[in-house]
């Protein structure tokens, strides 16, 4: 056979693909090339780095000092951060217990349900912070979102009564249901680590709930999703949770029923009309 | 109380309270149904309601509702549509010989059509418990469902790709590299589907106007879709956006489909919206739904149902509006409810398996998330296992990875592998595009060409 | 579609196998019909079942008290027996650490080296008892195994020195080796509960090692397997166990070097001429 | 202590002390590593070992013995017999090109062919352990192994089967019983072929007599096997009785073998053994090898290398005797070595795809134990893998319960189901002889007839 003695060359087993200039425009893992129709070796072993890098993500446990200690350093901060816990005891627990971390722990709702008495203050806005899937989505993006958000509901006309801002460790979305109800607040917004991903060990996800209490099912949420720096900035993120939550006080009402009707700029800097690069020198 | 179905083995008394409870121990292990506390309590109790289930005849489920008909609007549904003459051939049969008719030699794709509209949700779902991987995948492959919108899904020895082309920001050229990508390793014709990372309205509708552009402008046989929620896209539809494709997710119980914003009636306006408007070219299926095991569970809305029955009922609202696709999200949820590889896969193939014999145009969701116990080598064999089994679609995506929905799916190259080991091809008329643009050296043996397709050169230049 | 309307007759869908007679001469699956090609509903959920049953007896524990009492109540029996247990702690270790189910702990290993000094006694024989991975097989077949085979030794010339029985928990074979060593005996016979089956839960296996110590290879031992009254009755079994040790004192060897050469009288009462009955009416 | 290996990731470095360590942190887990003290301690040690294989030349296996020369035979086996022309093309590869060239467009069945004296175990299991599942089904498609004795083993889109008839006290009515079921559902091409209960030479002689006056009566185009020990099979042939193949189990090292009480002279003896006696018709392939991961280690004889590399080089003692069957017992030896149906899927997968790529008749004892976490959907799972992957055989017992060796393996039945789903067919010869019996219906489609063949008919007289 003629191949017998040839010798390979490794230049000629990877076909790189053309395009490999559009990377530019998006983390997507796009023009990794092939051998035959599969993925190359080096790009097969950074994707396996990075699952085993995502999964320990998922046990990071969230750094409670720094956290709030910047909380409470937040120049508008007058009451102190809450640290609550929902009913999963620990990650393994919260792993398989979704149910148990979408409730605040007996305590820990007596704990905000006397913290309200005492108070005897009428709070519009209940903010939580949960764990989640990723700590240390928590850890990067919740403090600039939150100042980002303060700054605007400051300028706004209504003199927005906010609560304490209350961590909750091991919490699903839901546990800020157990916050808005045992704390009274007219809405709640709650700030979570979305599961890590390949690519995004650190996003975040923002959920905003007009009189959320226990059982409120998701249809009467509104989501804010993939905020970070490589996702939704935090000025427009804050923008959109602006506008949700402006638009839930006045229509007595979030989820299905309130629509996000804010009209994007484009984001793209290199399309021109509006036309992505695939059409740009083309005509229909 | 009393245990409605019993049976003595040994020294034991093995009782269950009612057809659901029976379901659920009958049913493989999974974490789910471990949370929800239905799960069977050892191999020997899971195995001894298998039995009782094979001796139950058919129509006991059209007697017994596993959740009210007067407080479920998905129950009434099933009840309100079952054909009965459909259903006359096989009415006698117990749950065990309807196991063995499926796999006798007497079934075929017609016997197959023709039972359909005679088997209920329940019906399937009951037999898929008493069956092996081994069986759900012969069964499955016999199941023919042909859909058509611009080109036709669900041929024999064709495995189609919906193209997911998501981005954290949904910026339109991010979007666009990755459909280029996708186009080029010949994937795409299930559909080219956006999730939207914003829940936007005027942002739907211009993704919803790249993605027509550029089918109309490369004269790409697919269809296109912004996977938002259902009212958004009536919204999208009103503000006259090129709506290809209605998305939404939906779940087997009323309750479920509430905790999503929907019910039959939203579903059922959604589709004559889309269907005013005409676009299709081949066909007029235009529909598209996701499900997946766990998501009634985890709205708290599953009546103690175990949530393989909670999802084959699903798959009564899917084909209420003659969906193109339909998919199972399979391990898109977590190990809350699939917990590894071994469960996802059995979920996989169950879940395939029911939806093709209750007649959807059924793909998969290969998929799993970092926080459960799977890997790619969990979703090589699942991949494999439904290729043999004849899905009708999977996802593609660059190198695996969803950037915005924070999970692993099957990647571009993924689909070409199955393409390549089973002999599989994409839909005929996406397959004659892919030899026009030579996007292919040789399309049989699924060997690509190595440049750019000519008509996208282009974006080369500058 | 013809069809449509037609009754489907449970009789047709499962084909019967007419050979079903044939299931007289053998426990196997035979003749188990089909469904097309597919094993049918009941034969399935039978198999499914057994292994359900299958797991559970590889966890039940040995019944200590009942079998040291019949141990000790054998007639001839002048030592009580001795019990010993493994490394393997527990039935999780076992099934995960072979290596320490086959060394014997450090206590029992002393125990038997210091019963070997003061009895002062010079074995040729010791008898070893492990659960090995079915204690039921144990329960059901080592005394009646035991009993045949010590009626052989005693009515053979030579005067067998045999050891008190030595039962070992969480014992795999090579445990056997610790005893031989440490009781300075000639050689060994394990009887261990083999793997459990789905249609033989309680299966025995006999192995005989000549002067096995920490470290003996299997190479140099005999296996005599399935001793159950469904399998290798215990007349049969101990009698090839009686003839092996023989030979194995013969030519001071064990294992590879040493061939059963027993000739079994046909146990297939249905055969004549020691053929089958596939070529009984058949000739060549 | 110096460390050969070694990388630098973020703030930690991760080092390997030499070669085998290196290769063992790189295999995907399993418990019998674990067991040794071998396996990787994270996820992300063990993608470091990858990625520091990956970039290993090829060449590297051929300087730096994982057992030295001096104490192993088949360390010297495997250097004495390496063929340094055929490795020529690939000489200057790393492991991470190979893995590339492997599944590129540039290698089809006859460049492998010439490559296989070219490649080690070690290269090859290295390979394996940087390729995902899919990979490992990929390549070893592409591998074309045949080999003859009275029938042809291994052509494209075949599979055949080992009729495994075991009886727990070699009952000669036992075992015909389980013949003839496993003939009417056209299993047996590969070899009939008893593990006897006893070790016993004679009782040896009387099956090996039977299952001639078998093959010969019905004229059955196959081969037969008595699996006992290879010295006993010497014992036989002097005696004068009908050996077809010979069998014995091997392992990877020269001390795993001695516990097996063989070494490649004794097989070397046997192989010359059988020869003499000329009984093949079509080819002369006579040797049948079984090996399995964890069987160096269960003899503490595996020097501190993995059980998936042990294993491999058992291959290189199987091709030195131009095997006609060689498989792989992957579940046998129990969940000590391979915990459950993850560990299982992916070690039949790996012993697959080494097998193939260095040239053996591969097939597979699809099975497990009652001690381990597996069952038969697991069974199915795999069995389907290999079906695509191109397996050379599986098992066939009734009912996938082997009453003697207490484990469940793959079924007459089972064997079917691959045959349908992935369309594939026995051996030619036999495929006739089918065919000529009636005892399909339609072979193609898998459909077999009712009653028993006519030539057996006799049986059910008196
Ligand atoms: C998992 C998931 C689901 C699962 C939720 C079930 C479960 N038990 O987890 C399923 C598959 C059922 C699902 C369904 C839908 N989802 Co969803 N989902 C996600 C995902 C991938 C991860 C969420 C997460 O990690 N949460 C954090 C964990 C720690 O908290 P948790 O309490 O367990 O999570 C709860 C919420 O995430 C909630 N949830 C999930 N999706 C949605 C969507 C909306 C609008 C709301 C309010 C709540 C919600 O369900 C969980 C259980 O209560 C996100 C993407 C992302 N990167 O975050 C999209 C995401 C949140 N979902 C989205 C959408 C659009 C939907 C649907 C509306 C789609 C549709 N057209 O029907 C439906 C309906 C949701 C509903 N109203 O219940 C969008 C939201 C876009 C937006 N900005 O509003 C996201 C961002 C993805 C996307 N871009 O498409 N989803
Ligand atoms: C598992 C097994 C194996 C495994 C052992 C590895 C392991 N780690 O377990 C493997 C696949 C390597 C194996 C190989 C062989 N086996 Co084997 N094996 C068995 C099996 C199925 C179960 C044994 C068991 O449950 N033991 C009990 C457990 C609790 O104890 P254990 O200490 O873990 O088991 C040890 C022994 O079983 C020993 N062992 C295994 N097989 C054999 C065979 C002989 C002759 C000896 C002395 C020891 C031995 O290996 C284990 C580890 O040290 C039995 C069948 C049965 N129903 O028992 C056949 C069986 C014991 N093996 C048999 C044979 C013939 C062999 C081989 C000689 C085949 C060959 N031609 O090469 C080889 C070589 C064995 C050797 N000398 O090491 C025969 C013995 C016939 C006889 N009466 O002598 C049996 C009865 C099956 C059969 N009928 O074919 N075997």
């Amino acid at each position: 056979m003629s191949h017998k003695f040839t010798k390979v060359d490794p230049a000629s087993i990877v076909s790189q693909n053309p395009w490999a200039k559009l990377k530019s425009f998006t983390d997507a893992r796009i023009a990794i090339g092939r051998a035959g129709t599969s993925i190359p070796t080096d790009e097969l072993l950074k994707f396996q780095l990075a699952h085993a890098q995502a999964i320990d993500a998922v046990h990071n446990p969230l750094n409670l000092q720094t956290l709030t200690a910047e909380l409470n350093q937040l120049d508008d901060m007058d009451e102190p951060a809450l640290l609550m816990h929902s009913q999963a005891n620990d990650r393994i627990c919260y792993l398989q217990r979704p149910d148990l971390g979408r409730k605040l722990s007996e305590s820990s709702y007596q704990t905000l349900l006397e913290y309200r008495q005492a108070s005897n203050r009428q709070y519009d806005l209940a903010i939580v912070i949960c764990d989640g899937l990723s700590a240390s989505a928590i850890e990067a993006h919740a403090i600039p979102f939150i100042k980002a958000l303060k700054n605007k509901l400051k300028t706004n006309k209504a003199d927005w009564q906010i609560a304490p801002p209350v961590i909750v460790q091991q919490g699903r979305v839901a546990a800020g249901d157990d916050v808005c109800e045992s704390l009274k607040a007219k809405a709640v917004i709650v700030l979570i680590g979305e599961r890590p991903g390949l690519s995004s060990p650190d996003s975040l996800g923002v959920y905003i709930t007009w009189q959320a209490k226990r059982g409120t099912k998701d249809a009467s949420r509104n989501c804010i999703s993939n905020v970070r720096p490589a996702g939704l900035k935090y000025p427009d993120a804050s923008d959109k949770a602006f506008y949700l939550l402006n638009e839930a006080f006045r229509i007595k009402a979030s989820g299905v029923a309130l629509k996000d009707r804010t009209v994007d700029e484009e984001q793209d800097t290199l399309t021109h009309n509006n036309r992505s690069f695939l059409l740009e020198n083309k005509s229909l | 109380m009393t245990f409605k179905y019993k049976k003595q083995l040994g020294t034991r008394t093995y009782q269950f309270a009612n057809l659901a409870e029976l379901m659920a121990k009958a049913t493989p292990e999974r974490s789910g149904d471990k949370l929800a506390g239905l799960a069977a309590e050892s191999a020997e109790q899971r195995v001894v309601a298998q039995m009782i289930l094979a001796e139950l005849p058919l129509k006991t489920f059209l007697n017994e509702a596993i959740i009210p008909y007067e407080t479920d609007e998905v129950t009434r549904l099933i009840i309100d549509t079952h054909d009965k003459a459909a259903f006359a051939p096989i009415a006698h049969l117990t749950v065990g010989d309807f196991r063995n008719y499926l796999l006798s030699d007497q079934v075929d794709e017609f016997t197959l059509a023709a039972l359909r509209p005679g088997i209920t949700p329940e019906m399937a779902a009951a037999v898929s418990k008493i069956m092996r991987n081994q069986d759900l995948i012969l069964v499955a492959k016999k199941c023919r469902v042909v859909t058509q919108f611009r080109n036709t899904i669900g041929l024999q020895n064709r495995l189609s790709t919906r193209l997911q082309p998501n981005h954290p920001t949904d910026a339109v050229n991010g979007i666009a590299a990755s459909i280029l990508d996708g186009l080029m390793f010949g994937n795409g014709d299930a559909v080219i589907g956006i999730n939207p990372a914003t829940d936007n309205v005027s942002q739907c509708c211009k993704l919803l106007k790249l993605m027509d552009e550029l089918i109309q402008t490369y004269q790409i046989p697919t269809q296109s879709c912004v996977l938002t929620h259902v009212t958004n896209t009536i919204e999208a539809i009103e503000l006259g956006a090129p709506v290809d494709l209605i998305f939404q997710s939906i779940a087997g119980t009323q309750a479920a489909n509430d905790s999503f914003g929907i019910n039959l009636n939203i579903l059922k306006e959604a589709h004559e919206a889309g269907l005013s408007l005409n676009r299709g070219t081949v066909g007029n299926n235009l529909m598209y739904f996701e499900t997946g095991q766990g998501s009634a569970l985890s709205a708290d809305a599953h009546h103690g149902v175990d949530q393989q029955t909670c999802e084959t009922r699903a798959y009564a609202v899917a084909r209420q509006f003659d969906p193109l696709l339909v998919n199972t999200v399979v391990g898109f949820i977590g190990p809350e409810y699939l917990f590894d590889g071994k469960q996802i896969m059995r979920a996989g193939l169950e879940d395939h398996f029911c939806a093709k014999l209750l007649g959807l145009p059924m793909g998969c969701d290969i998929c799993y998330t970092n926080h459960a116990y799977a890997d790619q080598n969990d979703m090589d064999n699942l991949l494999t296992l439904l290729g043999v089994a004849g899905c009708s679609f999977i996802m593609g995506i660059p190198g695996s990875d969803d950037i915005m929905l924070n999970y692993q799916t099957t990647s571009f190259h993924d689909a070409l592998y199955a393409r390549k080991a089973m002999g599989l091809k994409p839909a005929p008329e996406f397959e004659n595009w892919l030899t026009e643009l030579e996007i292919f050296q040789d399309l049989d043996s699924v060997k690509l060409n190595d440049g750019l397709a000519k008509p996208f050169l282009h974006i080369l230049e500058h």
